[in-house]
């Protein structure tokens, strides 16, 4: 007999830790909208952005600074070291692939996820470290109408409030500014943005910057969730079949992706993994993006597909 | 140029694994599979150092082992199979003699090895992992399952329950689910469970957690729903602090949970914070803490700047398991060098040395183990040689002892490991040996 | 001087057509079989340096053989058929298991039908093979979709595959014969009354399979339907207008290399480990498989070869080099400088050739051929 | 200007209309092939000439009208069925594999008449090779004939562009076919790479009796190659007929010159 209350509970669960991932995906839409390049290094910069913004918070919590204070500086750090990373790839990975294929770019990303998971762990260390920016109590809704509440995580909230700032913050920068609109330029037809004035190389440059920036956001949130640790990495793995289901470049499509992938995977697990041995979760997103793919090839939010390899 | 490059890496290759060592003859070899990165790093880390440094001390303090100094080299697996089978193939045959044995620190490697190291003569220590059939050493000649398999932390477990709850006979009718990583490790308990839950009546869940276990909502939402008595953890990694963390999610009490001794380490709780205020995990004899032996690791290792790891995490959970682990291997060769001679052994030499090691409570104090270990001893047909377990409890600071000392019940384990290891032999086409005519 | 084709007419097709139309190519290839199949064996038999031990044998050249085979089949897909797949791993796994079930007995009990399907234990060669054929057969199904769904999408898609068969392997006792651990043993290796058990056996064993799959793949992509998939690789759409159907040059590439990929799963198990459990085939499996072929070279059997070896060596050299010259660092250091290096090299070599060291080694030839007259 | 054939009506295209959503690039357009003919189709930019020829070798399906080919009407088909049937096809800009050689190319368009399955060839023995040495003679007739011995090795991408056209006329003569649909074979072409490509036509058309329907800007070609003319100007057939004919209507005079409609 399955409780009202327990669906109600598991869906609502499942769409929080499905916003938790699109936090993830929305990184690599940024870059696939704004280059083609399918960015497999985007765990990696989750897990450098959270060390960084760890370490340098351990660092000067021990030096005195007070809690805000050392929040903020450590962001900052945090950021600087985003902008270097974003700086670092664009100069000697992707410009100098500019105008190889679809899969030549992945690979090389493939190379840039092992760079950073190195040189991360060789410079800030490779320990579980503990982030507490927030709540991860919880709070039970509806005692009364259901035996035992229904369970809702604060993290899960808090992260789904700063994945709508940050989709809010994107769309804004996208729309509004000069930069945003260069960047749609440049990812509609990179010639003509090159042959209009509009330097590639620097819109390069922000969009990994923005991505990295993403990736800073997701490790606040996952750090918290998980202590900052390699195994964040693995969270690309998760985050990719929400992308395929949202479509490769569409913003609120990571957002749909990853709610339609968290309810999805939570609930077969839950009520239909308990019947066939449990760990469904693992091939059920990809599943179902594979579904979702033969229905329509381009994902439900993305652009059809212009055939690059 | 190509060809140049591989003629490089052929002269490089054979250079690292072949040449026969300009130094002293007199080293006994004995490698370390460890990882210190990779998902797994945050337990692997502590482990290998408590490990090195034991080596450390034996030849810094010692010279040694009666003169034999140990030459020590270790290698990274990644708590991955295939790295781990490359690492014990690319050592077992260095130094004067080959290695002594090999610690793979992996159930999964512990189960590829197992042939090999028959082959090679390796004996291979899985101190507290590994088979848990392999304790039967008349099939397993070379496996050596040292202190405890998991058969016997799935029955120490069972005993802290029945006694929480107020009997053996109170177990009837309780829910308990075993929340384990799913791979070999974390597999191992169940058939010692389900036999368990038979005996006493429970009901028994297995919840399985896929590597690497950062994501366990669903499996928590589920306990959340079924209400378990009690949920055993058999996690490893991250896995460990992330089930701490869903458990405070769901408000399941903490209390309620027993880890078993590799869930129960600093870097399991401390990422969980007051979270973790509570959680119960096994012992494997031993406990966090300092004790003689780690005023000689600081004298002779750390003084002398070294020390493997940070200072401040000497002690803890796995930096002291390591130790033990060390230990055990280096009395292992000590008891072979006294029937084969005070230089460097084989491994067949100090396969014969573990399975006569037999650690009195006076050697344990001479070894500055007191109060950390209960004596040990192995036998032919006993490859496990003690199966003592206690309680702690995480208070939020430290770990502390909660229970008295429990003793896995060998007529619940023994049936289970004379079937299997049965049926092993039976596969592989090996004779068990007759463990009354072994010396 | 003594690379030259000058004065090698060819009078027929068919010697144009040979696999190695220049002379000095073949007697490379001569020498270098003959090094693998006599001079090693001679070697390790009479353990001559470097083959004192079997590290070299147990360590480095089995997995460098049946990974090199492995890759030989991501590379029809990937590299002559255009299709990208990061799920190599599940199917390598599909071999080892389904080779395993054929090795020890299949038993499907359909009580519902009132009959049970018994096949008794194969012997291990027929069960190797079949493993082969059952990747094959999933390879087709998975490969259905890649006749709509294309390029990254695909390769997320086939994704799909590597993480379904993962916890298939890992959750239905019946793959592994109820083992209470997950993990399981292979068979005693019996092939046509010999028992293979020493490194040696082991070594030649893989080596034969690997040549003759090398021989037989090569044959395939220089023949028609190898001339098939690359069109479909090149350009779909003119391939279909020259009537190749897209149907039938998709998913024999996905059987092929299925096939290919399965048998060296149930090698890699078999021969190679013994004893395995589903992480042995995971996703990184997948991952290294396809650097395998690009760093070797995409379209190329050779390429396969070399990526192979590059792949699997260099973190052991990175490992080696630091004690070599007297830097002992600490394995945490070697093993992260090991990501970093490995990175970073994976960058520098699709810059420098994005089409590996294979097309590195054909220009070298060419330069070779003209040498010392450039141009 | 060369002579009309009156041979049998090989392809007949009847009422034929084309739509991507609201643009209509073919408004019921009727004419016909006649076998052994060089048939032109010409018209301005964007008159839907080579929506044309893909409504013809079945890549875009016509909303209205029917195709009937070697006397057979056919309903939707792929591509590779008009390939079948024996239509072969270059494209104006130039659709070869890239990653292969010259040779593979033009062996590629030989697929259709290889039977050998996939086990004799990866044995590459007995017929497998004897099939395979047999087409490589007819390829290797077509390269002589087309003059790219010197070439046949080398990787297309490598080639320059008049050479790749020349290729890819190569492979679609592998194929054999009845019907030969040439989409602006000369476009980019300099003089006397033109003249090269005008006799390979002649040649084919005259050796091969193939049948063969182009598409082309150069007037000059297009008149003395082709026997006869269909003029399209924004997907409708505005003239059909002898070049002389089509020369002096008034209405493609008007087309050309962009006169107001």
């Amino acid at each position: 007999m399955i409780a009202l209350g327990q669906v109600l509970e598991v869906l609502i669960g499942g769409l929080m830790s499905g916003v938790l991932y699109s936090l993830v995906a929305l990184g690599f839409v940024l870059i696939f909208k704004a280059s083609g390049v399918f960015n497999f290094a985007q765990g990696a910069m989750v897990l450098l952005a959270g060390l960084a913004l760890v370490r340098s918070l351990d660092l000067l919590v021990a030096r005195g600074f007070s809690p805000w204070t050392a929040v903020i500086l450590g962001i900052g750090f945090a950021a600087a070291i985003m902008a270097i990373t974003a700086w670092l790839i664009q100069r000697f990975v992707v410009g100098p692939l500019v105008n190889q294929g679809a899969l030549t770019l992945f690979m090389s990303t493939i190379g840039v996820t092992f760079v950073l998971e190195g040189a991360a762990q060789m410079i800030f260390g490779s320990d579980v470290y503990p982030l507490r920016l927030f709540p991860t109590d919880v709070w039970l809704l509806f005692e009364s109408h259901f035996p035992g509440g229904i369970l809702v995580n604060k993290l899960d909230v808090w992260g789904a409030v700063i994945a709508g700032i940050l989709v809010a913050s994107l769309a804004i920068f996208f729309q509004q500014t000069k930069t945003g609109r260069a960047l749609r330029a440049v990812a509609d037809d990179h010639l003509a943005a090159q042959s209009v004035g509009i330097p590639i190389s620097w819109i390069w440059f922000v969009v990994w910057l923005a991505a990295g920036l993403v990736a800073l956001v997701a490790a606040t949130v996952w750090g918290t969730k998980l202590g900052v640790q390699f195994s964040i990495t693995f969270l690309a793995l998760k985050a990719l079949p929400v992308l395929i289901i949202g479509g490769l470049t569409s913003v609120p499509g990571a957002i749909v992706g990853g709610l339609i992938v968290g309810a999805g995977e939570k609930i077969a697990e839950v009520f239909l993994g308990s019947h066939i041995g449990g760990g469904i979760e693992y091939w059920f997103a990809y599943v179902l993006a594979l579904a979702v793919l033969l229905v329509r090839p381009q994902g439900l939010f993305g652009e059809r597909i212009i055939e690059r390899i | 140029m190509l060809r140049n490059k591989l003629m490089l890496a052929a002269a490089i290759l054979s250079g690292g694994a072949f040449a026969s060592p300009a130094a002293a003859q007199n080293e006994q070899f004995v490698p370390i599979l460890s990882y210190r990165t990779g998902a797994y790093a945050v337990n692997g880390v502590p482990y290998a150092n408590g490990v090195a440094d034991y080596y450390n001390l034996i030849n810094e303090r010692d010279g040694g082992i009666n003169g034999v100094k140990l030459l020590v080299e270790e290698c990274e697996t990644g708590y991955a199979t295939d790295k781990g089978v490359e690492c014990y193939e690319r050592l077992k045959g260095k130094g004067p003699t080959g290695a002594a044995f090999i610690n793979p620190l992996s159930t999964g490697i512990t189960f590829a090895l197992t042939e090999k190291t028959a082959t090679d003569k390796i004996p291979i220590i899985t101190m507290g992992y590994g088979r848990a059939d392999s304790k039967n050493g008349a099939v397993f000649a070379y496996n050596f399952p040292l202190l405890g398999t998991y058969w016997s932390a799935a029955d120490i477990a069972i005993q802290h329950v029945a006694k929480e709850v107020g009997g053996a006979d109170k177990l009837k009718g309780k829910k308990i689910s075993l929340l384990y990583h799913d791979s070999p490790y974390g597999k191992e308990p169940i058939p010692m469970l389900q036999v368990l839950a038979k005996k006493y009546g429970f009901e028994f869940t297995p919840i399985p957690v896929t590597h690497p276990g950062v994501e366990q909502k669903s499996q928590w939402l589920s306990i959340r729903q079924n209400r378990p008595d009690y949920v055993l953890v058999w996690g490893w990694g991250v896995m460990n602090g992330t089930a701490v963390k869903e458990a405070a999610a769901v408000a399941f009490p903490r209390d309620k949970m027993i880890g078993v001794w590799w869930s129960g380490a600093e870097p399991d709780v401390q990422p969980a914070g007051d979270q973790a205020v509570g959680y119960k995990a096994l012992m494997l004899q031993h406990g966090a803490g300092k004790f003689p032996v780690h005023a000689d690791i600081e004298k002779y290792v750390y003084a002398k700047g070294k020390g493997a790891s940070e200072p401040d995490k000497v002690g803890e959970v796995l930096y002291n398991r390591g130790m033990v682990n060390a230990m055990l291997g280096v009395e292992g060769i000590r008891k072979a060098q006294e029937k084969f001679g005070k230089k460097p052994l084989t491994g067949e030499q100090v396969r014969w040395g573990l399975e006569n090691l037999n650690l009195s409570e006076a050697r344990l104090k001479e070894l500055g183990f007191e109060g950390m270990l209960k004596p040990i001893k192995i036998s032919c047909s006993d490859h496990e040689g003690a199966r003592d377990g206690r309680v702690q409890q995480w208070d939020g600071k430290g770990w502390k002892v909660i229970s008295d000392w429990y003793t896995a019940n060998q007529s619940d384990t023994e049936p289970l490991v004379e079937e299997v290891s049965a049926k092993y032999a039976a596969d592989k086409k090996i004779q068990p040996r007759d463990c009354s005519k072994e010396s | 001087m003594l690379y030259r084709e000058a004065g090698q007419f060819k009078t027929t097709y068919a010697e144009d057509m040979a696999i190695f139309p220049i002379r000095q190519d073949r007697i490379a290839l001569a020498i270098l079989l003959g090094i693998a199949f006599i001079g090693v064996p001679l070697l390790a038999d009479f353990d001559i340096w470097p083959f004192g031990s079997d590290y070299l044998l147990r360590a480095i050249l089995l997995p460098f053989l049946i990974l090199a085979l492995a890759a030989i089949g991501v590379n029809i897909l990937v590299g002559y058929c255009g299709q990208i797949t990061l799920g190599s791993g599940a199917f390598m796994a599909i071999g080892a298991y389904s080779a395993y079930k054929f090795g020890t007995g299949v038993h499907i009990p359909l009580a519902w039908l009132g009959f049970a399907i018994s096949i008794p234990p194969l012997p291990v060669p027929t069960s190797i093979l079949l493993g082969g054929l059952m990747a094959a057969i999933a390879g087709i199904l998975f490969g259905i979709p890649s006749l709509r769904i294309k390029g990254l999408y695909l390769a997320v898609a086939t994704l799909a595959a590597q993480f379904f068969f993962d916890w298939v392997f890992l959750r239905v006792p019946w793959f592994t014969n109820y083992a209470p651990s997950g993990s399981v043993n292979a068979p005693a290796l019996n092939f046509f009354g010999l028992h293979v058990g020493t490194p040696i056996e082991r070594y030649l064993l893989c080596l034969i399979f690997v040549t003759v799959f090398a021989v037989l793949a090569k044959n395939l992509v220089r023949g028609n339907l190898g001339r098939q998939w690359m069109a479909i690789r090149d350009m779909d759409i003119a391939a279909e207008l020259i009537g190749i159907r897209p149907l039938y040059a998709k998913l024999t590439a996905f059987a092929v290399s299925s096939f290919i990929i399965g048998v060296a799963g149930a090698l890699w198990a078999f021969v190679y480990l013994g004893s395995w459990e589903p992480l042995a085939f995971s996703i990184d499996r997948s991952l290294q498989l396809l650097f395998m072929v690009i760093i070797g070279g995409l379209g190329s059997i050779m390429g396969s070869f070399v990526g192979a070896a590059f792949i699997l060596i260099l973190p052991i050299m990175l490992n080696l080099i630091p004690t070599q010259l007297g830097v002992p660092l600490s394995t945490e250091t070697i093993t992260h400088l090991e990501f970093i290096i490995f990175g970073s090299l994976i960058c520098y070599l699709l810059i420098k050739e994005p089409h590996g060291f294979a097309r590195l080694i054909s220009i070298g030839k060419e330069k070779l051929r003209l040498w010392p007259f450039p141009y | 200007m060369r002579m009309p054939d009156t041979g049998e009506i090989l392809l007949q295209v009847e009422g034929v209309s084309l739509a991507f959503g609201g643009v209509k690039a073919l408004r019921n357009v009727s004419f016909d092939i006649r076998k052994g003919e060089i048939r032109a189709i010409i018209g301005p930019n964007g008159a839907g000439k080579t929506s044309m020829l893909n409504v013809i070798n079945g890549f875009y399906h016509p909303n209205h009208g029917a195709i009937t080919f070697k006397g057979r009407t056919r309903a939707e088909m792929q591509p590779f069925e008009a390939a079948r049937g024996g239509i072969a096809r270059t494209f104006q800009n130039v659709a070869l594999f890239k990653g292969m050689s010259a040779l593979d190319n033009i062996m590629a368009g030989r697929t259709l008449k290889m039977r050998r399955g996939l086990l004799w060839q990866m044995l590459r023995y007995g017929p497998a090779l004897a099939e395979e040495i047999e087409h490589r003679h007819r390829v290797e007739e077509i390269i002589d004939f087309l003059e790219i011995d010197a070439i046949r090795k080398v990787p297309v991408a490598r080639l320059p562009y008049g050479l790749q056209k020349r290729v890819e006329l190569g492979r679609a003569l592998a194929m054999e076919p009845d019907l030969l649909l040439l989409d602006e074979p000369m476009a980019g072409m300099n003089l006397e790479e033109k003249e090269d490509m005008s006799r390979f036509i002649i040649d084919v058309n005259l050796h091969y009796g193939t049948t063969i329907a182009l598409i082309e800007h150069d007037m000059a070609v297009v008149m003395d190659l082709s026997h006869r003319v269909v003029v399209l100007d924004h997907g409708v057939k505005i003239a059909d007929g002898t070049p002389d004919e089509v020369k002096k209507n008034q209405g493609v005079i008007d087309a050309y010159l962009g006169v107001a409609h």
